[in-house]
């Protein structure tokens, strides 16, 4: 049982019951703070495999930004408690043991099919942010302009949807 | 040193509990949040496989999600504050019709 | 017991320099507001605080008695769990930064062992820094949203906007550096920019990067929700913004954090921006060194003799003091060569910071707020283009110059 | 070598002056416009004659100078290449089209002054002058053929010019289709060409094709069917038998265009295309005979026609006609270089008589009609001598270019081996014919007491703008046969000369003894000629000025042939008969009422009312209750989790089985 391990092992403890958090809170705000606290163990997790770069990242956009607008938007629209309707039947009988299958499913597969991936495991070495840097910007450059063009078009339709149509 | 397949099935568990959360939540933020949940396992899976393989571009494939996380966040909020505006409810179950 | 000591070393030293640097922070702040208040007492020809101790020296402390002893009332209502951990939040990661900044070039030598300035020394200190200025956005929103009350949802709304949208340009304008540095880490930003130590101040970033460094400077000051950007606890508008409804130590935990990220944001200016712990001077100008004694020895001459003419008795005895201890250390430094050349980064890095601080309190005696639209189309229209040309121009010339 | 290095630049040049023109002409007065087509076009005359200086330096081996410029098609094996090609052939062919094109749109800019769409005609002549580039300087046929649809094109634009009058347009559609079924047939010969030899390119094509036998009299080898189709296409372009009948109908364009298109450029190409493939020709003597005898017949049929024709610019259309039959009969009899002298001398001289006719018809204020003209002979002056030049020069009276290009056709026809005395007797009469249409044409309007009252139109001589073209192509006309005059006494034909690297690849020139021969020949056959053509001037003035009452009543006396003369032998009419109607009847009938409203209607018709169908059932499993949405969502991935992961959920499934 080494360091990592531990470590691994605590952060992935967070996540998961964070995760739950979201689940059993009724109020829009608890679960945006447990998700941030799932993301922010991510990102742990993310340096505890060198990939410090993406950590970071991953606290900066989804903690600092997209989060945010969520408690932004919470916080605009005063969501209160979730009332509790249920007319979708489906959901209700389904949706539960389906998930819970699926879950087994993928944690099976994975489990089952990462015996050759584990063959190739080495030990993560810290990802040089500047090899990133050139991946990202000359064997990804076109997706990496795409991206841009896609966040344009974010923009202008968040501003079209939010603004109030004058009449 | 971690195993991979460590990270592989926590990245699955998350993301079993982002769809329970999906199916289970009523409010629409709710939902949309476990949306993000279910990327963030996917990221999480896509760095474990990056580091499995020693290639990086599985991280370069997470920024990518990312950026689609927020452009996604930006015009699904400015959906979300339509429909409060519109439906004065953010219940997804009120809110199944296509017309007002 | 010794073994014990040898086996969990880093540990100990660690949690030591933790301890020290808190201590140290805290009191620093304390003094901060004093500071601050004298500064613009003496701007608007006032006297500021007097009355505790020999220019009301001993202010911070009654004042901090107070926070711990008021009593601390929660409102009606409020979501109990997010109003504790607003405080808490903000307090923490404000705390948190100034571990990851370095405070000095070379480590101490004692038992053996080299100890830098500086609790840790990330490769990527400054992305680690901007994650947590990122996170400190909740400890305003969630402050405002929990008190369940008006203004403070007001200001909390406000601040969220008001971070989110400097966030950018903040991040952006500091690229330009990190590209001249090609690092994150905070420790090859400054080496960098002694690159040419012939140079001395010439090498600094500012020259290169002016551009980058007034965004930076403007966009922190927004994020640290500072006049005049403190739209968020705008007193005439949202009677005290998004801690309204906080009072004795939760209110105090606040004003600690924005106090203590005016330090962070402070230090990073004069380390991204300022060569941080380098000296102006070129390094064959060695007589610089002697600066400090220079400057700590007439000032505590000047305290002595301010001191034995003060009017209360505890001030006569206490001024000198003071001044005596000042003077001595600067003779000690004279004295004790080696003290004094490691001295010399801390130094100069503890005087640029002075400085941004005084600079912050300048700016709060002299600039009206700005209103809400002007602000987000300040950020938005002027600020954030201008660091990305900025960024542009930066690449640009570094790509043409071959680096 | 500045140009020949970038021979792009000639048929850009006119490009360019179209697009300038087409695209903001409108908005520019007329000597704007002018100054841009003119200019253009003759720009690329002045590079087209450095090109000519350039190409004069270029040692034997050089030739065919051929330059590849960009890949425009490649595909497989197939390489369609943006190439250019210069020779002999193309030279000859460059230096008219540049040259009489230049001279013709000087001309215009006096003869359209006053008409509409000012640049858009401009745009469309020098659109036309690119596309005749292209197409004689190709070096290959997939080159060509760009060229060659795009004459066809600009032809139709230009037939079309007066849009608002239906019988314009129906001439420029007519022009178009007929046009179309001539290039299916030269399409398909491209086709079968490409698959025996593997390219479309010339100088390996030929070279391929040289070692090859010749198919035997009457053999339907690839050769022969492929040139055969290839000829389909040049009756097509150039108005032979059974395809003739749309250049008459395009004389609704201006005459300018009449001049340019329909007489010296674009209908010539056909006879370029069959010249430029002679060695494939010369490998198919049953194709050569069947060019011959289309060419001798379509002479002597449309001069039949042109003899009873009152418009002045019918009469000039059919005589174009016969005149291109003769191109055809000389290379139909081998002699290609004949075929291209007379090529060249024709553009000259019927390039003239349109612009004549056309300054008649300006003089006349539109007048077409000759029995409406007369005695304009003093009226307009210069107008009258360049007319008589130019009749002089296409009845073959030496020493003008007529003669000598005629004259060495003749000779060639009766020289032939297969059938060629038939060929030179037939050619003889058409001559005849000619040398009394034209005249008639030139009594009819210039002779006799006037025959339109003066208060209507008053007769005016044309501008300089359209004298000096007139004057120029007048000079031509005189001496343009002079190239081959040496032949008389024995000395070598400058113009075959300058030719017979060209056509000796395929065989085409003439051997010394068959020199001999010609020269023994040469001076009774053109002593034959010249009489025949004075027979010919003779009979025009007997009719047309001594009894002028005479024809009207030879036209009474033999009403049969008359009426079928001047009903052009009813083809039109039976064409639409046998083509037109039933067409008509297919595409109304069987296309429009039955496979497109019926079937294809009905399908898309019925697949929209199955859709709605299908839809009505399915709706109810739209519940519009997210939630359940998002449960289908998770059985699908479900299903498509379990088929990718199958092999490795196996051994776990068998497992919990156990």
């Amino acid at each position: 049982m080494n360091a990592p391990l531990i470590i691994f092992f605590v952060l992935a403890a967070i996540a998961i019951m964070g995760a739950v958090n979201l689940i059993l809170q009724s109020h829009p705000i608890h679960c945006a703070l447990s998700l941030i606290v799932v993301m922010v163990a991510l990102a742990g997790l993310y340096l505890l495999m060198g990939a410090e770069f993406v950590a970071a990242v991953q606290i900066i956009v989804y903690g600092g930004a997209i989060m945010v607008l969520f408690v932004f938007v919470i916080m605009l629209l005063n969501a209160g408690a979730e009332e509790r309707t249920n007319i979708s039947r489906l959901a209700g009988i389904a949706g539960l043991p389906l998930a819970i299958v699926l879950m087994g499913f993928i944690a099976a597969a994975v489990a089952q099919s990462t015996d050759r991936v584990q063959a190739a495991a080495q030990l993560g070495a810290p990802a040089p942010t500047k090899a990133l840097a050139g991946l990202l910007f000359q064997e990804f450059v076109y997706p990496f302009e795409l991206t841009s063009f896609l966040i344009l078009v974010a923009i202008l339709g968040a501003i079209v949807l939010a603004q109030r149509e004058k009449n | 040193m971690v195993p991979t397949h460590y990270y592989l099935v926590l990245s699955a568990i998350l993301f079993g509990l982002g769809v329970v959360a999906f199916v289970f939540r009523r409010n629409i933020i709710t939902i949309f949040m476990s949306i993000e949940l279910m990327l963030n396992a996917v990221n999480l899976a896509f760095v474990a496989f990056s580091q499995a393989w020693n290639r990086l571009d599985g991280q370069v494939f997470v920024l990518f999600v990312i950026v689609v996380a927020a452009a996604e966040a930006a015009v699904g909020l400015g959906i979300i504050i339509l429909i409060q505006r519109n439906r004065q409810s953010l219940n997804v179950e009120r809110v199944d019709l296509l017309k007002l | 017991m010794t073994d014990f000591l040898a086996l969990h070393a880093e540990i100990i030293i660690t949690l030591v320099k933790i301890v020290l640097l808190l201590f140290i922070v805290l009191t620093v702040n304390a003094y901060l507001t004093w500071f601050e208040r004298k500064v613009v007492a003496h701007m608007q020809t006032r006297w500021g605080p007097h009355r505790v101790g020999p220019h009301g020296l001993l202010q911070p402390l009654a004042d901090g008695a107070k926070f711990l002893l008021k009593e601390d009332p929660t409102p009606e209502g409020v979501d109990k769990f997010t109003y504790f951990l607003a405080p808490l939040m903000a307090l923490t990661l404000a705390l948190t930064s100034i571990a990851i900044l370095p405070f000095g070039p070379n480590p101490i030598h004692i038992f053996g062992r080299d100890i830098f300035l500086g609790i840790v020394d990330l490769n990527i200190g400054i992305l680690a820094l901007f994650a947590i200025t990122a996170l400190s956005v909740y400890g305003a929103a969630l402050a405002g949203w929990s008190s369940n009350s008006k203004y403070p949802l007001l200001g909390g709304l406000r601040s969220s906007a008001q971070m989110i949208s400097y966030e950018l340009a903040l991040t952006m304008s500091v690229v330009g550096v990190l590209l001249m540095a090609g690092s994150f880490s905070l420790r090859d930003i400054i080496n960098a920019q002694a690159a040419h130590p012939e140079r001395g101040i010439l090498g600094w970033n500012v020259f290169p990067q002016i551009l980058g460094f007034l965004c930076f400077f403007t966009a922190a000051t927004a994020e640290t929700n500072r006049i005049p950007f403190d739209l968020a606890e705008a007193e005439s508008e949202l009677v005290a913004g998004f801690h309204t409804e906080y009072a004795s130590f939760k209110f105090a935990m606040f004003f600690i954090a924005e106090y203590t990220s005016m330090i962070t944001i402070s230090a990073l200016c004069s380390i991204m921006f300022f060569g941080g712990w380098l000296s102006p001077f070129p390094a064959s100008w060695t007589f610089a060194h002697y600066l400090p004694s220079a400057i700590l020895i007439p000032f505590g001459l000047w305290v002595i003799w301010d001191g034995i003419r003060y009017e209360t008795i505890f001030g006569r005895i206490i001024l000198p003091g003071v001044g005596a201890v000042m003077a001595l250390i600067g003779a000690l430094l004279i004295v004790f060569p080696f003290i004094n050349e490691f001295i010399q980064g801390p130094f100069w890095l503890l005087g640029k910071i002075l400085f941004f601080l005084f600079f912050y309190v300048w700016m709060r005696g002299t600039l009206p707020r700005f209103r809400y639209d002007q602000l987000m189309s300040f950020g938005w229209k002027l600020l954030l283009p201008v660091s990305l040309a900025n960024v542009v121009i930066t690449a640009v010339v570094i790509m043409v110059r071959g680096h | 070598m500045p140009i020949l290095d970038n021979l792009w630049i000639i048929p850009l040049l006119p490009l360019l002056g179209s697009a300038i023109n087409g695209l903001f002409g409108g908005k520019w007065t007329n000597s704007v416009v002018n100054y841009v087509a003119v200019g253009s076009t003759g720009l690329s005359f002045a590079c087209a004659l450095e090109a000519v200086r350039e190409f004069s330096q270029l040692t034997p081996q050089q030739i065919p100078f051929v330059k590849q410029f960009f890949t425009w098609i490649a595909a497989g094996t197939f390489r369609a290449g943006f190439d250019l090609q210069v020779d002999q052939l193309t030279v000859v062919m460059l230096l008219v089209v540049t040259g009489v094109g230049w001279l013709i749109h000087i001309y215009s800019t006096g003869y359209m002054a006053h008409e509409g769409g000012y640049y858009r005609f401009f745009s469309y002549l020098n659109l036309f002058m690119f596309f005749m580039l292209i197409l004689v300087l190709a070096a290959n046929y997939s080159l060509l053929f760009v060229g060659w649809e795009g004459v066809g094109l600009c032809s139709y634009l230009l037939i079309g010019f007066y849009f608002l009058r239906k019988s314009a347009t129906d001439a420029g559609k007519k022009a178009f289709i007929v046009n179309r079924i001539g290039d299916f047939g030269f399409m398909l010969g491209m086709f079968l060409l490409f698959k025996t030899f593997g390219t479309l390119d010339f100088v390996p094509m030929f070279a391929k094709a040289v070692p090859m036998p010749a198919d035997a009299m009457g053999q339907m080898g690839t050769l022969t069917v492929a040139c055969l189709l290839i000829f389909v296409g040049a009756t097509g372009k150039s108005a032979q038998l059974p395809l003739y009948v749309w250049l008459p109908d395009a004389m609704e364009g201006p005459t300018p265009v009449s001049a340019l298109i329909h007489a010296a450029t674009m209908v010539t190409a056909g006879v370029y295309v069959v010249a430029r493939s002679h060695v494939l020709f010369m490998r198919a003597p049953s194709a050569m005979l069947v060019v011959a005898i289309i060419g001798c017949a379509t002479a002597i049929f449309a001069a039949t026609i042109g003899l009873v024709q009152t418009d002045i610019k019918k009469v000039l259309a059919y005589s174009t006609v016969s005149q291109l039959g003769y191109m055809f009969l000389a290379c139909g009899v081998g002699a290609f270089s004949a075929g291209i002298f007379h090529l060249m001398t024709h553009a000259f001289f019927k390039a003239l008589l349109f612009l004549a006719a056309g300054s008649v018809i300006h003089a006349m204020g539109g007048e077409q009609d000759m029995l409406k003209m007369g005695g304009l002979s003093k009226k307009i002056k210069w107008t009258y001598i360049t007319m008589l030049t130019a009749t002089l020069a296409i009845a073959g009276f030496p020493p003008l270019a007529g003669f000598f290009s005629k004259d060495s056709i003749l000779l060639s026809a009766f020289q032939s081996e297969n059938g060629g005395h038939v060929l030179y007797a037939i050619g003889l009469f058409t001559a005849l014919l000619t040398s009394f249409y034209m005249f008639r044409l030139i009594f009819l309007t210039f002779f006799g007491k006037q025959r339109y009252d003066e208060h209507h139109v008053h007769v005016h001589e044309s501008p300089k703008s359209m004298l000096v073209p007139l004057m120029i192509l007048a000079v031509l006309s005189l001496v343009g046969g002079w190239l081959a005059a040496p032949a008389f006494w024995g000395a070598p034909d400058y113009f075959a000369k300058f030719l017979e690297p060209v056509f000796a690849q395929g065989g085409g020139a003439e051997s010394a003894a068959a020199e001999s021969a010609a020269h023994a020949l040469e001076m009774p056959l053109a002593i034959v000629a010249v009489i025949t053509a004075t027979l010919g001037l003779g009979i025009a003035y007997w009719l047309y000025i001594s009894r002028p009452a005479k024809p009207a009543e030879l036209a009474k006396s033999m009403k049969g042939a008359y009426t079928t003369l001047f009903n052009k032998y009813y083809v039109d009419e039976l064409y639409a008969a046998v083509v037109v109607k039933p067409l008509l009847w297919l595409s109304t009938k069987v296309l429009w009422q039955t496979v497109d409203v019926q079937i294809i209607d009905g399908a898309v018709n019925g697949i929209a009312h199955g859709t709605t169908e299908v839809g009505d059932n399915v709706r109810h499993a739209q519940s519009g209750s997210t939630r359940s949405y998002a449960v289908w969502v998770i059985i699908g991935a479900l299903v498509i989790i379990a088929i990718i992961f199958w092999p490795y959920l196996k051994p776990a499934a068998v497992g919990m089985v156990r």
